[in-house]
This record gives C-alpha cells, structure tokens and sequence, in this order.
C-alpha cells in the first residue's frame, strides 16, 4: 500500500512547486488519493519554497508533513538543514548534490545524489534540474506508472510552455536512468 | 581620506528583508539620515506601516510603533497629541496611504497634524504580492488587473500630492524620486524640510516617494528604475506642491 | 466531469461562478489573494465584474449595494480583514440581504501573521457587529466541501436572505487536491428577488432597503423576524460529519484543517486499540448540537481540538450541557497541532478518564 | 583629475541589485561574479579603484547601504 | 392660470421629519425635481446615508438603500457596478461624506464612479446634536467645540470640491447654495448637469450644497440664512471646480 | 466629598478624568454623545486633548497611538462604533496596551437605533477582531458603580496592560442619580510604562510596538503570554452581585440596566411569596462562573434576562454545566422588559419547575 | 405690473420657518399667528393677494414644498 | 414611606426637564433615593420632551416608569394622552390647563388643573410654567420639604441663570397656593 509523503525544497524559482504539482497530477491521474500543500507568505519571495505532497491509497487526512516525510526532494543546501530531519527512518533523500555539497548525516535514511544543475546544463537549460530529481525520485519509489507521469509532465509543459516538454521529457529519464 | 559616505547612525545593524533593488532601502536610509542630522533620533516616534515596510520598526534607530494597515495617520495623531515635544512620522505604502488608509491621510492634513509622512509610491502592493494600487498606472500589469488597468474600470491613477496640496493644514507636500544620484538627493532635501516643517509646529508634511518593486514588477532592479523614469514620473510630476509662505 | 487540481482559493472562485456568482468586491490580504486574483481573471470572461475596493470597509458595502441590487456577490478577506468588515456584516444581516463572505483565516491577534489558524471562530459565530444577527457558517475540510459548500452558499444566501459566511485557512486556500465540479443544482426552492432595488419602472412602489427603525417596537419587529428565521436555519441548516463514533472512549471536535489532523490521530490510535471519535461540525453556526445527543456510552469525555485557544469549546460546552467532562487542546498564531501532540493529549485525558 | 575617492563595500550584506553600477559615472563597478556571499548573491565590487572620484553616486544608489565613501 | 411652481413627483407625500427651516428639505426637492425632469425617477436607486436625511429612502419617490454612515458611494459603487444603465445617486452630510467617508467619496472620485453625490454641507452634525464637522468654520461653537473650532487643535475647515477637483474621474464639480432663490436656481441647474454626467457615462459627479442647521446653530431659519451668506459663502466659495471638457 | 448629580455618560467623563485620564479619542453617535461633549469642555482645562476623530476606525488608532506613548486614554462609541473598532481593539489586545473603551449600546444590529439595549454582549466578550484577545468588560448597574468602574479601569487596564470595556445603554448614560467621586486609590501596584514610546533620548534601545509576528512560533509566544495574563484576569477579576439567593426556587441572571428591573421585580415577587434569586454580573468577561456554584439547593432553575436574544445565555449555560435547565426572557431592538412580563415569565417557569 | 401670480399654502404641512416670507419680494407672506396646524405651527398665509406677481421664489425657499404657484 | 414615581412630560423648550431635575435634586439634599431619566433622540428636537423622577424611601432598582407612575405632571396636549394610562389608579394628574383644554378621562386618579402659562404671564415670564406646577405638585404630595425644594430652587437658578432665581420663586408660591 502506497502512502508516500513527500517534502520538495528548493530556491524560489527552482521549480520546487511544479515539481511537487506533477507528482500530485500524475498522482491524481492514476486514481490515487493525492494533496499538495506549499510553503507561503512574504518569505518565499527570495529565500526558501517548499511544498508538501502526499499520494496515498487511503483517503488523506492531513495534508500537512510535518516529521513524517516518506521522502524528500531537496534543491538546495538551507532546505537540507531544514527538512532532513523531517524524512522518517527508513526514507528517502534525493539530494541536488550540484548545489549542495554537504552529505546526508542521517544513517537510517537512503541518500541520493543527483548533480541535478549540471545534468540540467549539459541538456541546455538549468531550469529543469527539478525534473532530473522528479525522474530520479519517481524511478527510486515507482509509486507512480510511467503513464501517468508523461501526462502529468504533458499537462505541466503546455500551451505556452509547450517548448519545454521536450527538455523536461529528456531531463526526466536522465534522472530516472542516473537511479535505474 | 575623508569619510564622505557612510552608514547612518539612525538606521539599525539589522540587514533589511527587502528585495534586491528595492529603493524602500533607499527611503529609509534617507530618513534615517535626516532624523541623525536634525539630531532628533532619542526624540523620534516612527509609525511602520503594513506593506513591505512593516518591519521599519526593525531598522529605524528610534522607538517605532507598528499601526494597522492606513492607520498610521491616526496612530502618529495619538502620538504627537501627547507628546507633541517629539518628532513623529509615518512611513507608509501606496497601498496604505492611498488606498485604504485615504481617510486617515487626508483628515491628518485637515487637522494640521504636525507630523511628517514618507510616502512610497511603487505603484503596487509590494507586500501581498503585486495587486493594483490606485496608483498603478493605465495599462500596467497586477495581479488584480491581469489586463492591465483601465480608465473604464478602475479610474486614473490617483495623484496624492495633488489632492493634500490642496488642504490648508498641509504645509509642506513634494513629490521626489530615488532614480538618480541627484534626485536622491533632492529627495533628501525635501525629507530634511518635511521635518524641519513639523519641528518648527507649522502643520502637516508629506514627501511622496516615487519607488520601485522590482519584484512584483517583473523586472530587474535596473530596468525598474528606467520603468518609473519612463512611466511614473511623467504622470506623477516630480516638485513641490506646497510650501511654507516665506519659501515661495 | 473529471477531477481537476486547483488551490482552494481558485477553488471556491470557480465554484462561485459556477453558481452564479457574477460580483466580486474584495481587498487584498494574505492567504486568500489567489480568489480575488482568479475572479480579477475570470469574472470579465464571465460578463461579471470584479472590483478591488480601497479597503475591506468599502468592499463590504459594496457587497450590500450589489445584493440589495438582486445579485449574486461575494467578498473575501482574512481575520483583520473581516474584523474592518464587522459594520457592514451587521448592517447586510439587519437588511436581510444575500451574500458569501469568505474568511481564509490567519493567526491573530492583531496583524498576527499569516499562517493558518482557526482564531476567528467567535468572530464568525457570535460576531463583532452590534446587535442580535448571525450568520450562516460554513467550515470546509477539504477542497471537495468547499466548492460543493461555497455553491450551496449562494443558494442558502438567497433562500434565507442571509450572509453565509465560508471559514478556511491559510492551508484549505493554498492547498491542492482533486475536485470536481458537479452540476449546480439549488435544494432551495429559489423565488424572485422582488424586493431588490431595480428601479421602480414606475410600475410599482419603491422598494427600500434600510436597516434604521426609530421606533424601537419596530426595530423589535426586525428582530422577532430575524429570530425566526434563526430557528429555521438552526433547524434545517445545521450540519456535522461524525467519524468511528462507535465505541469511542472519547471524543474529539473538530473542524476544518484540524479535523484532518484529527483523523490522521483516529487511524494512528485505533492502530494501538484505541477507539477516538470525531465530531467534525460542517456548519459553525449554526452548531450541530444533534451530534452531542448520538455519544456512544463508551465515550467518558470530550475534547475540542483547536487551532485557537479555546473558541469552540464554548459550543461543545453548550451542546454537551455538563454530560460530559469537555477537554481541550489547541495551537495558536499559525502552529499546527501535530498529530503526535494531539495523541499525548488524548492519552492524558483518557487515562484520566477512566 | 585631481580628486581621489574610495569605496569600500561591505561584501556580506549586498544584494547584487547593480543599483550602484549604473550609478557610476566612471562604470568601475560590477558584481564579482566569482564570489557568493552569504545571503547567496554576488557582491558588488570596483574594477578600477584607482579612477573613482569618490562622487559617492554608487552609494546614494545602494538600497543596502552596503558602500562607504572617502575621499582625499 | 397655469401652474408655475408645484410639487414634484419626485418626492413622496410623507412630510420630512425636517425642522422648521432646515435647508435639507430644498435640496430634497432639487434633486426629486431633476429627476422628475430627466424622466429617470423609475430609473433611479438612491442611497440614503446615515444623518439628518437618513430618513432621504421615506421621502424620494424611487428605490433607495440607506447606507453605513459614510459608505454611501461604496454602496453606490455596488448597485451601479450591478446596473450600469441605472442612474444612481448618494445623499449625504458633511459627516458622513468628509469625516467617516473620505475614503469611500475620494475613491468613488478616483475609480471615476459612474454616480452623482449631493453633498449637504452644513457646516455641523445634525442628527446627533451639533458636533463639530471637518466643515465647522474657525470659532463655530459646537457640542464638542465647545470654545469654538480653532486652526490650531482642529485645522481649517475641509474644503471637498477643491480637493475631490483634483481628482482626473471626477467629471463635474460644483458648489452651490440654497439661500436666494436665484441661488435655488443655479443649484437645481448643477444638480441637472451633474445628473445628465452620469446619464452620458462620463464619470464622478457631485454638488455640494451648503445648507442651514438652524436647530444647532442655535439660530431661526431666517438668520441662519444670514449666517450661511456670511460665514460660509466666504469661505467655501461658490462656482465649478470642474466640468466636462466641452463644457469649458 | 458631598454626593452630586450627573448624567452618568458625564459621570464617566468626571471620573476619567479624575482617574489621570487626559486623552480621549472619539467619534459621536447617539446615546453616547455627553460623553465626548463632556470631555471636549473639560479635558482642555485639565491640560488634556479631547480630539473628535473623523471616524471610529481612526480614533481607536488614535488610542493606540496615544496608549502606547504612556498616557491613560479613553474612547467611546455606540454599537455600529464599536463594530468598525474591532480592528483597532484586537491590535491593542495583540500590543498590549491599557486603554478604556466605552460602549453605551444600543439597539441593533445594522444601524438599528438608540434605546437601550445589551445587544453588543458577544461582541463585548466575545469580540468581533481576529485573533484569541479578550477584553476586561465591566457592565455596571447604577451610576456610583459606573463612576467606581471607570476609575478601576484605568488601573486595571495598566495593570494588566489590556483594553478594557465598560458596557452601558441608553439609560444607563442618561439618567441622573446622586454620586460620590471617592477619592481615587489604585487597588494595583503600578510600574512605571518602560515600554512606552517616548523617544530613546539616546539612553536605551529603542521601544517597539507591535504585533506582527510572521514566525508562528513567536506569534505562538504571544499567544501563551496573552492566556497566562487572561488567566490571572480570570481569577481575579471575576464580579457579581448575588441578591436574595437565600431560598430562592429560581435565579435570574441579569447585569447593568435589567438587572435594576430584576430587582424590583424580585421585591414584588418576594411581597407574593415567591422567593427570586439574582446573579448579577458585574464583569462579563470574565463572567463570574464562581457565582453559580453557591446556588441554593432550593433553586430549580437558571433564567437569563436580558437586552438580548439569548446572548449571555452561553455563559449561563457553561457556568451553570448542566446543573440546572437555563430559562430565557429577553427583549431587543431597545424595548426595556417590563417587570410584569418578566413575573409573568418567572411563574411560568417555576409552574414548570414544580 | 400686469403679471398676475396666486400662491396657495398647503398649511397643514407648513412649519412657519419663515423663509418663504423673506423670500418674497412683495413681502406679502407672513405667519398666520391666529392659526395653528396640526403640527403645532403657524402657517404662512399671504397678506395681500393681489400683489403676488407669482414669481415662485416664495416656493423656491420653502423647505416643506407647501406652496403651489399659479401665474397668469 | 415614599415611593413617588413622577413623569414630567410637555414640548421640548417647556422645561420638563428642569423640573425633574429639581425634584432630583431636592431629593437627594433630603437624603432620600432619586433617579431621573429623559426620554432621549433625535425626537426630542422637535416633538415633547419627557423625564421620569423617582423619589424613595427604598433603593431604587429600575429608573425606567413604565405603567406605573404615581404622579405625572402634564405640560401639553400630546403629553396628557400618551401618559395619561401610565399613571396607577388613585395616583396623581397635575395639569398645564392653560394649554390643555382637555380633561382627564380617568375616574380613578385625581386631577388637578392649573393655568401655569397664565399664571407665569402674569408673573412677567411664561417660561416659568413649569415651575408653577413643580409649586402645585410638591404641595399635593409633601413629598420632600420647602429647605429642600428651596435649595433645589437656589440649585437651578443659580450662575448664569441666577436672574431667574426671584421670578420661579415666586411662581412655585404660586402653584403651590393654588391647591394649598
Ligand atoms: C486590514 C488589512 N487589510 C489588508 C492587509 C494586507 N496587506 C498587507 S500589506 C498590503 C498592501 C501593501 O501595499 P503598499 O501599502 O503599497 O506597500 P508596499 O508593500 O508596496 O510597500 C495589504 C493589502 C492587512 N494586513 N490588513
Ligand atoms: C458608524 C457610525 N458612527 C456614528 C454614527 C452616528 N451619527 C449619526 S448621524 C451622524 C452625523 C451626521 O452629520 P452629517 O453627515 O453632517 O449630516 P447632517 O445630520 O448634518 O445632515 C453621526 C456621527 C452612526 N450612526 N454610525
Ligand atoms: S516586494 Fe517590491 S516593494 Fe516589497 S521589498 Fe520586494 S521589491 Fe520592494
Ligand atoms: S564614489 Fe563615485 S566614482 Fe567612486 S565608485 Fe562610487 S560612484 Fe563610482
Ligand atoms: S547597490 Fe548596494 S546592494 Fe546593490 S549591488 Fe550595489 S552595493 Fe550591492
Ligand atoms: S438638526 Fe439641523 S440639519 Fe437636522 S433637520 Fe434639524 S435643522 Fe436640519
Ligand atoms: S410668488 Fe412671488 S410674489 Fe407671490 S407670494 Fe411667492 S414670492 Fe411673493
Ligand atoms: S417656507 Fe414653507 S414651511 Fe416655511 S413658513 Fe413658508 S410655507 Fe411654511
Ligand atoms: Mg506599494
Ligand atoms: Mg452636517
């Protein structure tokens, strides 16, 4: 039974909310109970931004994570500090070790490293270093069908951002094949 | 070498929350500078507002009260009725002075108060995340005039300085902007006269500052200044509008 | 129609319009800016208007002015917000007019902060305005209730020719999860607005919208009207969803975000073999008393959860009227309870129960 | 020109707004694109120390009241 | 015989509740008469706000909501907002429009509000028993200016159309008086303009009427008269601030 | 001193004024109105401001203003009033500043009119500003406790550093009866305002009022410093009078001016035989929960009396915890109850209770 | 003046304010000191009928639209 | 033991008012329990004015007369139908018949009709009408002592106001012989 709780952190402008909302969409897609919840107010305005994002197959009660993550996606180095202890025993990191040099200090959870920014760079835009984590995150848990991933990121990338999904298509599967 | 430059002692140590670029940094620090020059800092009650500049009270070198949104008028008017031997000013937002807060501003004029008040014209709810203001100007973009704003809907900008100079109790209204080296000066000049008005008890004085918010505007903090160059300051005309009789 | 993702706030304009809803007036404020921008978005598409008043006393005004005009109308805004909105509020209720008023909370007292916080809970149910009014009270827990509840608003508005109030907080505005919108349909019988200012065409008297009675008979006539119509809503309206009530050894009231929270604690404690109910009211005002009278034998005591210090409790004292011991756990300023507390609580309290 | 100035900027604080830069008249300002401060932003510094006049435009500029100005 | 002079349409049969004398009643019967005369009566929503003519909704023969005091233009704003093709127009006191209501009249003003304000400038506040009003002249005796008003505690006396002139949506700006019958005239004439700015879409309108309270002049109604031609003619002159450009 | 006569909205104003209050803010409406008349005459010769704010909004942030510089100041309103100061009453909760705010309610809700009324007890005790803030609210019944309780007030709102209410009507403002000004004797030890803004002269840090906190963890903090001071409020300020308790087979509770028909209804009632209780609530918040533990085994029933549709009947409820059935009798809209149907209304119930 | 006038006063709901005798020209209004109205009033009444020339400023002034005028 | 509940009722400027108060006052100088309240609002510009005075023996618990009044003094038409039933059977009418033409309809009250306005004209001032029925009423019930109502009298009349003292004096003689 799935019930993942997933923590995304980053920069303001790093994409950690999309990143978070297409885990939801693709959640939502494939029938899943699914919650998105951000971080907001005048802060995320430069510093931090984050969100919450839980796909279950139980009906969800909270929508708030508070020491319980199952997971956390973490873009930069403040959000490390921040969420790592958050994650339970036994869950996931995955880690922009492009940006954050430091390592995991937790021993009873999984660290990933993904040099996210430069995978980013090398496919052309450093924008989408989020969905080389999406990738590699999605294909560590599989709590999600390919399917419903690629409509999800169809969905994120549309209209007039359309000339995006072809980047983020190849930054996904980098991410993915760098955990595969 | 001689110092020509440096920190005030009016502001404090603590780094402002202000967004790269904002000239609310600018404002302050020119505030701060005349309360220092006037020597007026141990006898100084500012009024911070709710806007960006909310936490003025954390940067101003001098007792700070924080009031609710557009109330600072009515809060500065409790203050300086008793103590009138102190120096009160209020800084406030296009948001707070010229929105919701019109009719503590205008009636702070009416009664003469003998306060100063710094008013940030950026054009936009810094704070809230860049809705209108009623000093947001014909076409330009907010996130509660997604269009841009229109005459039809929503009127033309409001000109503040225009609408107090016409109040007897307003002694001293200008309208100055950060944009360049000298205007920041000039800017200064105003504030240091502003304050010298309510000191010398001969009623109420505002600045209006035109400013930027790089942010809610979309823009880096240099185009911006270019931005209020091209766009504000033809339809909010810098100068005086008012000033004690002996100076005209 | 599918499930689609929106934030809460976006969520409860979309229901608004869907419902008819043609007539935003609003100021902007922290947590509840995403509705007035979407209506600022979508009302011109919709041959409505939106207009952002210059404070949340105009827009509350202009509220009255478009409803006693026969429209649909709603404003938003948060505590303090709806605290400058207290006049307004009462004058709408003493002139019987429909509307929805939107209160995505946030912590107080005073300018407080803008996270979520369930503080204004006497603000919506005993009011800041002068005089004997009330207002329907609708508190969602999810995005679901809240559009369906932010629809039924309008209808119930218009039914009872009363505000309804919609409370949320800074987590129901911001947050996403799948909604559908289902086709509108009023459960009211619904008449003309006759008595809206529309111009008399001179084919009919004026029609006078005023809240002023000099004579206080006459002004206790308003109210003797007002009481009834009270009682109606309080026999009719009130709502409540009740949650593994059986063999509860106690149980928790809660509303909105906290009664997620709650639940996440149920399923935790009944993991250890302990049985937690919820009373989670749906209307605020009026409360669902009804619930208190269905509390299993098993339940020893009751415990009002809150993200307030101690608002609701007055109701659940009320509604309990001394049967049972009423205990309380709450967080202010924009802490959540966690689950983990809550629990401790409850442990405390049932060992002391038994 | 005879006139001498000097900059000094409190590296820690600035924002990299580039406020100051276009405030030179001389254009000997820049963000030192190879440092990052504290706050995450690339710190304003003087390419040519020796060409300011210390007109101290760059700090009436400066939102952060990050430069000092001295001059001869 | 044919009749010159008769009671409008525009007004219902219930007596005003008025004193003896009290100029309110003229300006009720301008403003039924210009409706009358317009042909728009059955067109038309007023909004009564809260003071002497709170009682306006009993006594204008078209819909009327009585507002919060002071926030008549904002109600206005809601009903014109919802029936563009209605005339809509606010009665209100100096209390009521340029104390508590600043804000609502000045953004009325600014959003270009396509409505027409009647502005009864009394120079006090009636209803509640002879308060000093932002309009109280320099030494009027009021109940809480019990020594006379003075510049200095209270500031000089608001002037609106001068300050509600400078505003770029209000289309037409006018004040007038109801002591002489020509003076009757003239204002019957403003009231019309004003009425036919709406009608056409221009913008804001207003009027402001200065008006007797003999009751808490302590005066009759005839030496109130007097006084009003006196005191207050001098000080708020009489003439238009602004009107439609064609007009000029 | 000898006794003298006053209308006690002037009574107020004399005993402000002799409790060291020399600013008073405010804005007219009927029936408060001798009360700012009043200070307009006196403050100037006492070396004090009286200023007519242009609006209620305005002058409770005037009042802020004038509070957090250090002085005693005083503001004064009638219901719609008090209704547009919720904003300003929940920042100086937030900010803790001492400061007396007058009520003389009357009939509403929306503009209503201007008999008595006790109308406004929810928003008194409950309030209508956002936020967990509580007001001292004293609710006196003749015009020597008003002229008592407005000096208290003074000391109590330093003390604690808290706005405090007093709770009038119509008759209570208007009416003359003889009072003695006691001389003025603080039952608190008060320290100097060290945390007023008075300009740092350069000698210490500087003063900073507020009540923003965006970490909720500080607004939190606020939060807990605010319920510990309304702790100690509670257990200390809780006052009532408790009349002809003794055999008593009901207890009406009333306070202010229907309390004064109560007790003449209790002396007719007690010439019939019939043996009628009052608990009369001189506080409201807190309301004397204390009171109803020494109710007499003989009373078989509660009665709320009141101004009001069944306002302060919560409080009776959740004092009285189920104990006894709570009965009902009120008038609204500034109809005062006439003592014969309030007997008619007694009889009823103790018909009932039998 | 050949210009002939007629006033008729509603007296009922005149309140003997006075402004319509001050208003006149002729000076023909005066209060009825022999009458009083429901409302407690002496009702304006005018003297010398033939003089009115009905030029209306009598109605012009009257706050309680008592006065109806008729002219030739 | 005394338990006088008066309505002073007439138009407003008639000085009802002032009457109450006097008898407050001379109450209160006797040491007995007195409460006065007006009727208040924007009515009273115009319209009648009217108060209620109670004097007691007992501490008073509701200012408020409502049908129970044991004596009301009457100063004009309108005044005299409106309170005329509030007055408790074989309680007191004192009545202004030089402006009320009207009779007492009660049979169980006694009424007392006296021609205050022409008395006071004769004295040289019809403002003192009301002090003419204060005379009448205080003789018919001795409620309170001639020091008293003296002092009250020196009360009233004194300041700006003391050129009237002389002529109330003797217009309270004048009531007061008149039902002596
Ligand atoms: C009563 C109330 N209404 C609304 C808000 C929300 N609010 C906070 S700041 C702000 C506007 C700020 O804009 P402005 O005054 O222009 O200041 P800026 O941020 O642009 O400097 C608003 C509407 C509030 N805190 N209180
Ligand atoms: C919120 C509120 N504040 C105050 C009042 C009391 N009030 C009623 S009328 C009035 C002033 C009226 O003065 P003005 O507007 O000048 O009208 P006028 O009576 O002189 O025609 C006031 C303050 C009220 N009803 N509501
Ligand atoms: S949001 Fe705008 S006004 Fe506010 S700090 Fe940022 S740039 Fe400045
Ligand atoms: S002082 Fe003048 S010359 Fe020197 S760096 Fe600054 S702006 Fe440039
Ligand atoms: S203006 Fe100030 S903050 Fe901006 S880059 Fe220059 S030194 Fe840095
Ligand atoms: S109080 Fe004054 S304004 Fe009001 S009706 Fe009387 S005279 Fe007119
Ligand atoms: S119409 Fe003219 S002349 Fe005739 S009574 Fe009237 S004012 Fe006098
Ligand atoms: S003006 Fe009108 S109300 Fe006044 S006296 Fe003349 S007719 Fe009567
Ligand atoms: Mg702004
Ligand atoms: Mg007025």
């Amino acid at each position: 039974m799935i019930n993942e709780k997933i923590i995304c952190a980053g920069f303001g402008g790093q994409g950690v909310m999309l990143m978070g909302q297409t885990i939801l969409y693709a959640g939502m897609v494939e029938g899943k109970e699914v919650s998105w919840l951000p971080s907001y107010g005048p802060e995320m305005r430069g510093g931090t931004a984050n969100c919450s994002v839980i796909v279950s197959d139980r009906p969800i009660g909270s929508p708030v994570i508070s020491n319980n993550a199952t997971s956390a996606i973490i873009m930069n180095l403040p959000s490390l500090i921040k969420f790592e202890k958050d994650v339970i025993s036994g869950g996931r990191l995955v880690i922009n070790s492009s940006l954050i040099e430091k390592k995991s200090s937790r021993s009873d959870i999984k660290a990933y490293y993904i040099p996210a920014n430069d995978i980013a760079v090398e496919l052309g835009n450093s924008r989408v270093a989020n969905t080389v984590l999406l990738g590699a995150y999605l294909k560590l848990t599989k709590i999600l069908s390919d399917t419903s991933i690629m409509k999800a990121l169809h969905k994120a990338f549309s209209g007039t951002k359309a000339h995006m999904l072809d980047i983020n298509m190849a930054a996904y599967e980098r991410g993915a094949d760098l955990v595969g | 070498m001689a110092i020509v430059f440096q920190k005030t002692k009016g502001l404090t140590d603590k780094e402002t929350h202000y967004c790269p670029g904002c000239t609310h940094g600018i404002i302050h620090r020119l505030t701060a500078e005349v309360l220092e020059e006037l020597n007026v800092l141990g006898d100084t009650i500012g009024v911070a507002p709710v806007g960006c500049s909310v936490l003025a009270y954390d940067y101003f070198n001098c007792d700070v009260q924080q009031a609710a949104h557009g109330r600072a008028p009515a809060v500065a008017t409790g203050i300086k009725r008793v103590q009138p031997d102190k120096v009160v000013f209020t800084y406030q937002g296009d948001g707070d002075l010229a929105s919701i807060g019109t009719a503590e501003i205008v009636h702070a004029a009416h009664r003469g108060e003998k306060i100063t008040t710094i008013f940030v014209n950026n054009a936009i709810y810094g704070m809230t995340g860049g809705q209108m203001a009623p000093t947001t100007l014909i076409g330009q973009k907010a996130t509660t005039s997604p269009y841009g704003r229109t005459a039809e809907h929503a009127g033309m900008p409001l000109r503040v300085c225009e609408m107090l100079a016409t109040i007897e109790g307003s002694v001293f209204v200008e309208r100055v902007s950060v944009d360049t080296p000298a205007n920041v000066r000039k800017a200064k000049k105003a504030i240091m006269k502003a304050f010298q008005c309510q000191i010398e008890g001969r009623g109420f004085s505002i600045v209006e500052v035109l400013s930027t918010c790089p942010v809610n505007w979309g823009m880096t903090p240099v185009d911006s200044i270019t931005w209020l160059q091209n766009n504000m300051i033809p339809y909010y005309p810098l100068g005086n509008f008012r000033k004690p009789e002996e100076d005209k | 129609m599918g499930k689609v993702l929106m934030k809460g706030n976006e969520a409860i304009g979309a229901a608004a319009i869907k419902a008819g809803c043609r007539f935003f007036f609003g100021y902007p404020i922290t947590p509840q800016n995403e509705l007035p921008e979407y209506m600022s978005r979508e009302l011109p598409k919709n041959e409505g208007v939106f207009l952002q008043a210059e404070s949340e006393v105009s827009a509350i005004n202009m509220v009255y002015g478009a409803a006693a005009s026969g429209a649909r109308v709603m404003t938003s805004s948060s505590s303090p917000g709806i605290a400058l909105k207290q006049e307004g509020i009462t004058y709408i209720a003493a002139a019987e007019l429909p509307c929805v008023i939107v209160n995505i909370v946030r912590g107080g007292p005073g300018l407080g902060g803008i996270q979520p916080a369930q503080s204004d809970y006497y603000q919506a149910t005993r009011g800041g305005g002068n005089g004997d009014y009330k207002l329907l009270v609708y508190a969602p827990a999810n995005l679901q209730e809240l559009v369906d509840l932010t629809q039924d608003a309008f209808d119930a508005a218009d039914y009872y020719r009363t505000p309804v109030m919609i409370v949320g907080d800074g987590m129901i505005g911001q947050m996403m999860e799948p909604i559908e919108f289902k086709e509108h349909i009023s459960r009211f019988a619904l008449s003309e607005k006759d008595w809206a200012t529309t111009g008399t065409k001179g084919q009919r008297e004026p029609n006078i919208i005023n809240t002023l009675f000099l004579d206080p008979a006459k002004l206790e006539e308003l109210n003797f009207r007002l009481q009834d119509k009270y009682k109606l809503i309080k026999s009719n309206e009130a709502r409540y969803e009740a949650f593994n009530m059986e063999n509860a050894q106690i149980v928790l009231v809660a509303y909105g975000t906290t009664s997620r929270i709650v639940k996440n604690v149920i399923t935790d404690l009944k993991d250890q073999g302990i049985n937690v109910g919820l009373i989670r009211p749906i209307t605020l005002w009026p409360f669902p008393e009804k619930a208190f009278d269905n509390i299993p034998s098993t339940c020893k005591a009751l415990m009002s959860v809150e993200m307030s210090f101690g608002q609701m409790i007055d109701d659940v004292k009320i509604a309990s009227n001394g049967r049972l011991p009423v205990h309380f756990y709450g967080r202010s300023g924009g802490m959540i309870p966690s689950p983990d507390d809550i629990i401790e609580k409850v442990k405390e309290v049932i060992g002391g129960a038994k | 020109m005879a006139v001498k100035g000097k900059v000094t900027f409190n590296d820690d604080i600035c924002k990299g707004c580039g406020l100051c830069i276009a405030a030179c008249p001389l254009k000997i300002i820049t963000l030192d694109t190879k440092k990052i401060n504290l706050k995450g932003y690339h710190p304003a510094t003087v390419i040519d120390v020796d060409k300011c006049i210390g007109c101290a435009n760059c700090a009436m500029l400066c939102p952060d009241v990050v430069i000092t100005v001295e001059k001869l």
